[in-house]
């Protein structure tokens, strides 16, 4: 595929003229230390390379909460009618990273498999992404390399690397360079528009950018993620989820901002009329403690050590028997948010050594 | 036959009936469903039994816990309507100080003495606790948060109406954060109940820039070690945490300590 | 992702609807709905679908009937809830609404009489509502009874008010190689003309080729743990030949929501009925 | 009673028993008692039997930021004139000032709220009894149109709350020196073109007002209002008395209302410069007509209201005026906010020691608050002067003039729902007014 070079005043016009033609978000930050993907609706100056995960990764674009799965009236001889539900419409997702890249990917994967759901891949169709490599990790939470997601590419319909060394201190200069690789034919309609110039030799230009990347690059697991996953599928490591279970608030946060958590709801509701209404799915937590209840109350993962059980096995073990891929795309989200302080990165590699010291 | 709908208020503010009258868009729709029989708010009209009965405000006299314990007799469903109804709100911190000396504070104890002997009108004075509905009659469901949030009214309005028992999961706070991409009280040097607290409001006071005070109450399952730890690492003090969890929950557990 | 084969998808979660032929009372909670389907669902015996009404809700419905039972569809409702509890204020001629079927089922190919599997026993234990699905099974089986080899039927209620399907039961007995074991667990002062007692009593009684045994399993959560270690207990049969039919909380249907997951499988996919052999990799399929 | 002897002695030997228990459509608990033996009145009693809350207790030992939290409960109507009095107060006893921006959001979100009061007030629970219906609903059907009118009205100011200040009923956005997050401007600019459609409605409202009929009674009192040199006042200003013609600082709140208690009333009662004194709607346009909107000063016109007014039942038809005057106040203030880049203030502060006052104009009237905070910036002192019980007092006089006058020409049940009426007219607000004198800690 080809690729192209261009200034990030460049860049910046651009995004500004396709966000007037669809809607468009890219990470921005917050009054506070976080980012959000934010619609660019007018010319505010954009800081393109100042980043780390946002608050929701981009995938939640493409999975809304709350959103509508179809609505139905009765008539007035009883019959019911059924209407697809909330209209879904094109957007561009730009300055995604690699490790949500993977996350959109991996939904990809969980919403295609088997019965297809439709609301999530028809707007997964109409949802165009502009994706940034990562040439410094982004703080101490993340561990992209290790749950090996760094550099990866796939879904994204241009990948942009900057030619130039990023660090959070210094203001970019807007006249750097940047690579863009066009990856699908979508990518190639979108460059259109850029001020840009041919690249003939783009992959030296990014071994060049790329060489200076801190190794290792984040936090490194204790053992190589398949040797993790192995581990945490055979040992049940009571004791460890225990210890942080006793620290949890079940508040599910870890949850609902993880790239790859796709659980869900629903909810079926009537208008005032009685005669019509719609039902909705809601993003759902498996660490809520109400995720697993049934009628008569039994509760399958009454217990909070099961339930962190439960994530971390769901990343680590339970789909990637199902999709080969380790669920887990090491944005480090979980553990920046957790208020409590739990971060599946210390989980993990504690399990893995309560294993190594029982052998011992 | 149209249900029989009908909200009583005791110590409040009388906001959460305010909240429904502010429901513009579908007061009228609603009315033509239900049979509004009391709401002294808006309405002269009384009546003898309820479908549904709306209880506003939390309990301090024996005149109160009468004038309840008659309306349970009468209704078939009593709904705690409101942080007061549910967990006393910010009155029930007043049970931190003996009711003698309240009135003392308040009307100074001239005033008292003189009221006290007046058998006409000291039950109107007799405070004795601030109490939540529930610790007076069974109360079926609760809609909780000050002001009651007016789409779980609807919502158990709706489910009473088509015959189901309205569901309001038991969730914290940091739920509905995530669900509008908040960022977290805590990345911004404050601090924030939302971790142990009732959930449902769609965190409201968050989106707005304050921070959770926990006025639905605390979850059930709420880990008040772990969150009182979390403040203590934070650097506040062990009053001010303790003042926080006296602010809208004096009524809970985690403000007797 | 730009290149989906099929651009326009269903949407699933759009439910047919069908028309109420007929509800009966079985007992107290419990009722049969007969309803009538647009088009036949050509389920499995042991499938489930969501059943419910638009605008207050679904839930995980067994389909009792037989898988030839057309454009027939019959399912006992409990009230257990809200979604059950408003079905079962429906009448004759309402409307309510089926997606599915969903779920693994089991193959009757596998129960069937062959030289070459050799399966001659099939034993299958159900307590309480636990019949309401094996219903589906047994049916197929007593219908085409000369294809099947012995069957062994345990049926335990906890009253005899609770016991469902008595009289078809009665039918049931009149077949060849069939013996029926009907047991509640307590009389409850009603008239009883079967045995008293729990599901795991008549188990070591049962006269099996154990190597040529099919066994299938449902009831109520508590029920699998001791059924399992009294068959475990007095035969020797292969894990493989063991099913257990399950329950879990089910928002989709369709593998995706998250609430029936045990471990890696989801129970409304790959179960609700597993080979036991399976739940060896599942600890918290008998939670 | 003695005011009274002289009209009685002109009545006719009627002897009525009136108690109306728990009045409805008001906001809070009040009960009516009147015992006439023979022509004489022997009782009359307005009974305030709301359950106390204590809410002056219930400020000690938080930090000052809390204070405007806590009050907000004291009533669901008042919240924000509660939140925006212990604001100033909280402000007043730190010493802290705000910026322009701030006073203008603040006047904002007060208006507002007297937008939705009045309405509710005047067509929710008042107009019913001039229309001789028993509450809203029957209204719905006849007067449909009108109803959507006032609701529209009633949701443009709660909309108008809600974005100024996060929700309707207890907004969270306003703090002690600004705001905590700002008003969105999209919003805020939708609501200016709302406020310029509602002007066309409010005149709708106006003609229908204007053909009710208003019980022909009078009673001269003494008139309480802030008063202020540049505006008509309502955020800020100093006390004004019709009686003096002069105005006293509102620190000197406390000579102005002189609380009492008495045993009929879990609410404390207040005089001035005579036995009472009325603050609301009337009060105001009666001490400050002339910096009225000259579109306000025409409705009062159309509604043939002219100042001073001393018909009690007339408080309705000052309302109307007020959301008139409020509505143009509001476009100008919102033009003017729309004109600046908004800033986000930094909210830092430093507690101190100290005892602060604040007097704002709420739809009800005056509201004083005062707080005090020790030197570790703990609240340890707390009083609330509510309009209700300022005016509760003068309610009473009213009555006990209104009776022996009206007995001869009124039949009981009518002389009941007169009561009622006059008691809705000042829109008392009950739940507030429980609660009382000065407290000191420690
Ligand atoms: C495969 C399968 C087959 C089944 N077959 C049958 C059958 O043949 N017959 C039969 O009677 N039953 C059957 N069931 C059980 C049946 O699905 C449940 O009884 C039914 O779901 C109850 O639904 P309900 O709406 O009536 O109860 P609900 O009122 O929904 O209660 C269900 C439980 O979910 C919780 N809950 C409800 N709504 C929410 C919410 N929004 N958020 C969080 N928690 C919530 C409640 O706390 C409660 O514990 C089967 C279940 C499965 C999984
Ligand atoms: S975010 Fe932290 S506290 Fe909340 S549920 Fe997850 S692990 Fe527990
Ligand atoms: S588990 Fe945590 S680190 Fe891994 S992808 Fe999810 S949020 Fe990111
Ligand atoms: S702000 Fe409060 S409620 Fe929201 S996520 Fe943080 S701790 Fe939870």
């Amino acid at each position: 595929m080809n690729a192209y070079l261009s200034n990030l005043n460049q860049i910046e016009s651009w995004f500004f003229s396709l966000a007037e033609k669809q809607a468009f978000f890219l990470p921005r930050k917050t009054q506070g230390i976080n980012y959000r993907f934010e619609f660019i609706d007018h010319q505010q100056p954009l800081d393109l390379f100042s980043y780390k995960p946002t608050i929701l990764p981009p995938g939640k674009n493409i999975f809304p909460d709350g959103e509508i799965l179809f609505t139905y009236n009765k008539d007035n001889n009883g019959h019911y009618h059924f209407h697809q539900g909330t209209a879904i419409h094109s957007q561009l997702l730009a300055g995604v990273r690699a490790c949500d890249l993977k996350g959109i990917y991996l939904l990809d994967k969980a919403f295609s498999d088997g019965t297809k759901d439709s609301h999530y891949l028809q707007r997964r169709e109409k949802t165009d992404i502009i994706a940034f490599n990562c040439t410094t990790p982004c703080d101490d939470h993340c561990f992209c390399e290790a749950a090996q997601s760094l550099d990866f590419q796939t879904g994204a319909d241009i990948f942009i690397t900057p030619l130039f060394p990023i660090s959070s201190n210094k203001e970019v200069h807007k006249k750097q360079q940047c690579l863009l690789e066009i990856l699908t034919p979508r990518g190639a309609e979108l460059i259109k528009s850029l001020v840009s110039q041919k690249c003939s030799n783009p992959q030296k230009l990014i071994k060049q950018a790329l060489e200076n990347r801190p190794k290792p690059f984040g936090r490194q697991f204790l053992t190589p993620v398949k040797q993790l996953s192995k581990v945490i599928h055979q040992e049940d490591a009571e004791s460890i989820y225990q210890q942080y279970a006793e620290r949890c608030f079940s508040c599910g946060t870890c949850n609902l901002v993880c790239p790859t958590c796709y659980c869900f709801d629903t909810k079926d509701e009537l208008n005032l009329d009685g005669n019509s209404g719609q039902k909705t799915r809601h993003w759902d937590a498996c660490l809520n403690p109400g995720f697993a209840e049934v009628a008569g109350g039994h509760n399958f993962r009454a217990d909070p050590a099961a339930r962190q059980r439960h994530r971390v096995r769901r990343k680590f073990d339970y789909l990637p028997q199902r999709f080969e891929q380790t669920f887990c795309t090491g944005c480090g989200r979980c553990g920046r948010q957790c208020t409590t302080g739990i971060d599946i990165f210390d989980i993990v590699n504690d399990v893995y050594l309560s294993i190594q010291e029982s052998k011992e | 036959m149209k249900p029989k709908i009908a909200f009583f208020d005791f110590a409040s503010c009388e906001g959460c009936q305010l909240a429904l009258l502010n429901c513009e868009d579908i007061l009228l729709d609603l009315l033509e469903l239900v049979d509004l029989v009391e709401f002294r708010e808006a309405l002269s009209e009384k009546s003898a039994h309820y479908n549904i009965a709306f209880i506003e405000g939390s309990i301090h006299r024996e005149e109160d816990t009468k004038r309840l314990l008659d309306i349970r007799s009468r209704s078939q469903y009593l709904v705690a309507l409101g942080a007061c109804a549910c967990n006393g709100n910010v009155q029930a911190r007043s049970n931190f100080i003996a009711p003698a000396e309240n009135y003392k504070l308040i009307y100074g104890e001239e005033a008292r003495n003189r009221v006290q002997v007046d058998k006409h009108y000291w039950p109107l004075w007799a405070h004795t606790r601030v109490r939540s509905v529930e610790e007076v009659v069974k109360v079926d469901f609760h809609l909780r948060g000050c002001p009651m949030d007016a789409g779980e009214f609807l919502t158990l309005v709706k489910a009473l109406l088509s015959n189901q028992i309205p569901h309001f999961p038991a969730n914290a706070v940091c739920v509905e954060c995530k669900r509008n991409a908040n960022e977290c009280v805590f990345d911004k040097g404050m601090s924030c109940l939302g971790p142990i607290a009732y959930g449902g409001c769609d965190a409201v006071c968050i989106n707005n820039g304050h921070v959770c005070d926990a006025c639905r109450g605390l979850l059930p399952y709420a880990n008040v070690d772990a969150h009182n730890e979390l403040m203590l690492k934070k650097g506040i003090s062990k009053e001010a945490i303790q003042s926080r969890y006296r602010l809208f929950c004096s009524a809970e557990k985690i403000s007797q300590t | 992702m730009k290149t989906l084969s099929d651009s326009v998808i269903k949407n699933s979660y759009i439910p047919i609807m069908a028309e109420i032929q007929s509800i009966e009372r079985l007992s107290k909670d419990e009722m049969l709905f007969r309803v009538h389907l647009p088009q036949p669902l050509n389920h499995h015996p042991g499938q489930f679908v969501m059943v419910g009404l638009p605008g207050i809700g679904e839930c995980a419905i067994s389909i009792s009937s037989s898988p030839e039972s057309g454009k027939i569809l019959e399912m006992v409702i409990r009230k257990a809830g809200n979604v059950t509890g408003v079905l079962q204020q429906l009448k004759k001629s309402d409307l309510i609404s089926i997606r599915g079927p969903f779920g693994s089922g089991f193959d009757l190919d596998e129960f069937r009489y062959k030289k070459d599997n050799g399966i001659k026993d099939i034993v299958i234990i159900a307590g309480g509502l636990g019949l309401v699905p094996l219903r589906s099974l047994i049916i197929p089986i007593m219908e085409h009874k000369s294809d099947y080899g012995r069957i062994h039927l345990i049926i335990g209620s906890k009253t005899p008010g609770e016991a469902l399907f008595r009289s078809q039961i009665q039918t049931w007995r009149s077949q060849p190689d069939c013996s029926i074991t009907e047991l509640v667990d307590d009389p409850d002062l009603q008239e009883w003309d079967g045995d008293i007692g729990l599901v795991t009593e008549p188990i070591h009684k049962l006269k099996i080729d154990e190597k040529n045994t099919l066994v299938v399993l449902c009831g109520p959560p508590v029920m699998y743990k001791f059924v399992l270690m009294e068959i475990k207990m007095n035969f020797n049969i292969p894990d493989e030949h063991i099913f257990v039919d399950l329950e879990r909380r089910m928002r989709c249907g369709l593998g995706k929501c998250g609430h029936c997951q045990i471990n890696h499988v989801y129970c409304c996919k790959e179960g609700p009925v597993f080979r036991y052999s399976q739940l060896t990799d599942l600890a918290e399929a008998l939670n | 009673m003695a005011t009274n002897s002289r009209s009685a002695t002109k009545a006719t030997k009627k002897t009525v028993h009136i108690k109306i228990d728990h009045v409805t459509r008001l906001e809070g608990h009040g009960s009516i008692l009147i015992d006439v033996n023979k022509g004489t009145v022997e009782n009359l009693k307005l009974e305030i039997v709301e359950a106390n809350r204590f809410f002056e207790n219930l400020v000690k030992g938080v930090p000052p930021h809390d204070v405007p939290q806590i009050v907000s409960r004291i009533c669901g109507i008042c919240c924000v004139g509660h939140q925006l009095a212990a604001i100033k107060a909280v402000e007043n006893a730190l010493n802290l000032s705000i910026s322009p921006q701030t006073r203008l959001l603040r006047v904002l979100l007060n208006e507002s709220q007297f937008l939705q009061s009045h309405a509710l007030h005047l067509y929710f629970l008042a107009i019913p009894d001039y229309v001789g219906v028993k509450s809203i609903l029957p209204l719905a059907s006849s007067h449909p149109k009108l109803i959507k009118k006032a609701l529209k009205l009633k949701k443009l100011a709660n909309d108008f709350t809600t974005v100024l200040g996060g929700r309707a009923l207890h907004p969270m956005m306003p703090t002690l020196i600004g705001w905590r997050k700002l008003p969105d401007r999209n919003k805020l600019q939708a609501l200016l073109e709302r406020l310029h459609e509602s002007v066309q409605d409010i005149e709708e409202m106006v003609d229908f007002i204007a053909q009710l009929k208003w019980p022909d009674y009078e009673r001269e009192t003494e008139y309480v209002s802030l008063r202020h040199p540049n505006e008509y006042a309502l955020y800020e200003g100093e006390i004004f008395s019709s009686d003096t013609g002069n105005s006293v600082p509102e620190s000197d709140y406390r000579q102005v209302t002189n609380e009492f208690t008495v045993a009929h009333s879990t609410a404390k009662w207040s005089r001035w410069n005579r036995a009472s004194y009325m603050v609301g709607a009337l009060a105001r346009v009666n001490n400050n007509y002339e910096q009225l909107f000259p579109q306000a000063q025409d409705i009062a016109n159309t509604l043939n209201l002219k100042v001073p007014c001393y018909n009690p039942y007339k408080n309705n038809l000052a309302q109307m005026v007020e959301i008139v005057h409020c509505t143009y106040h509001c476009i100008d203030t919102l033009e003017q906010l729309l004109a600046q880049d908004l800033q986000l203030p930094d909210l830092q502060y430093q507690s101190s020691e100290g005892i602060g006052c604040s007097a704002i104009e709420v739809p009800r009237g005056i509201l004083f608050h005062e707080y005090g905070f020790d030197k570790n910036g703990i609240c340890n002192h707390a009083d609330a002067v509510i309009p209700t019980s300022q005016n509760i007092n003068n309610i009473e006089h009213d009555m006990k003039h209104f009776v022996p006058q009206m007995l001869p020409l009124m039949e009981k049940d009518d002389l009941a729902s007169h009561m009622e009426m006059l008691l809705r007219a000042y829109d008392p607000c009950i739940s507030c007014s429980v609660h009382m004198l000065d407290v000191h800690f420690a």
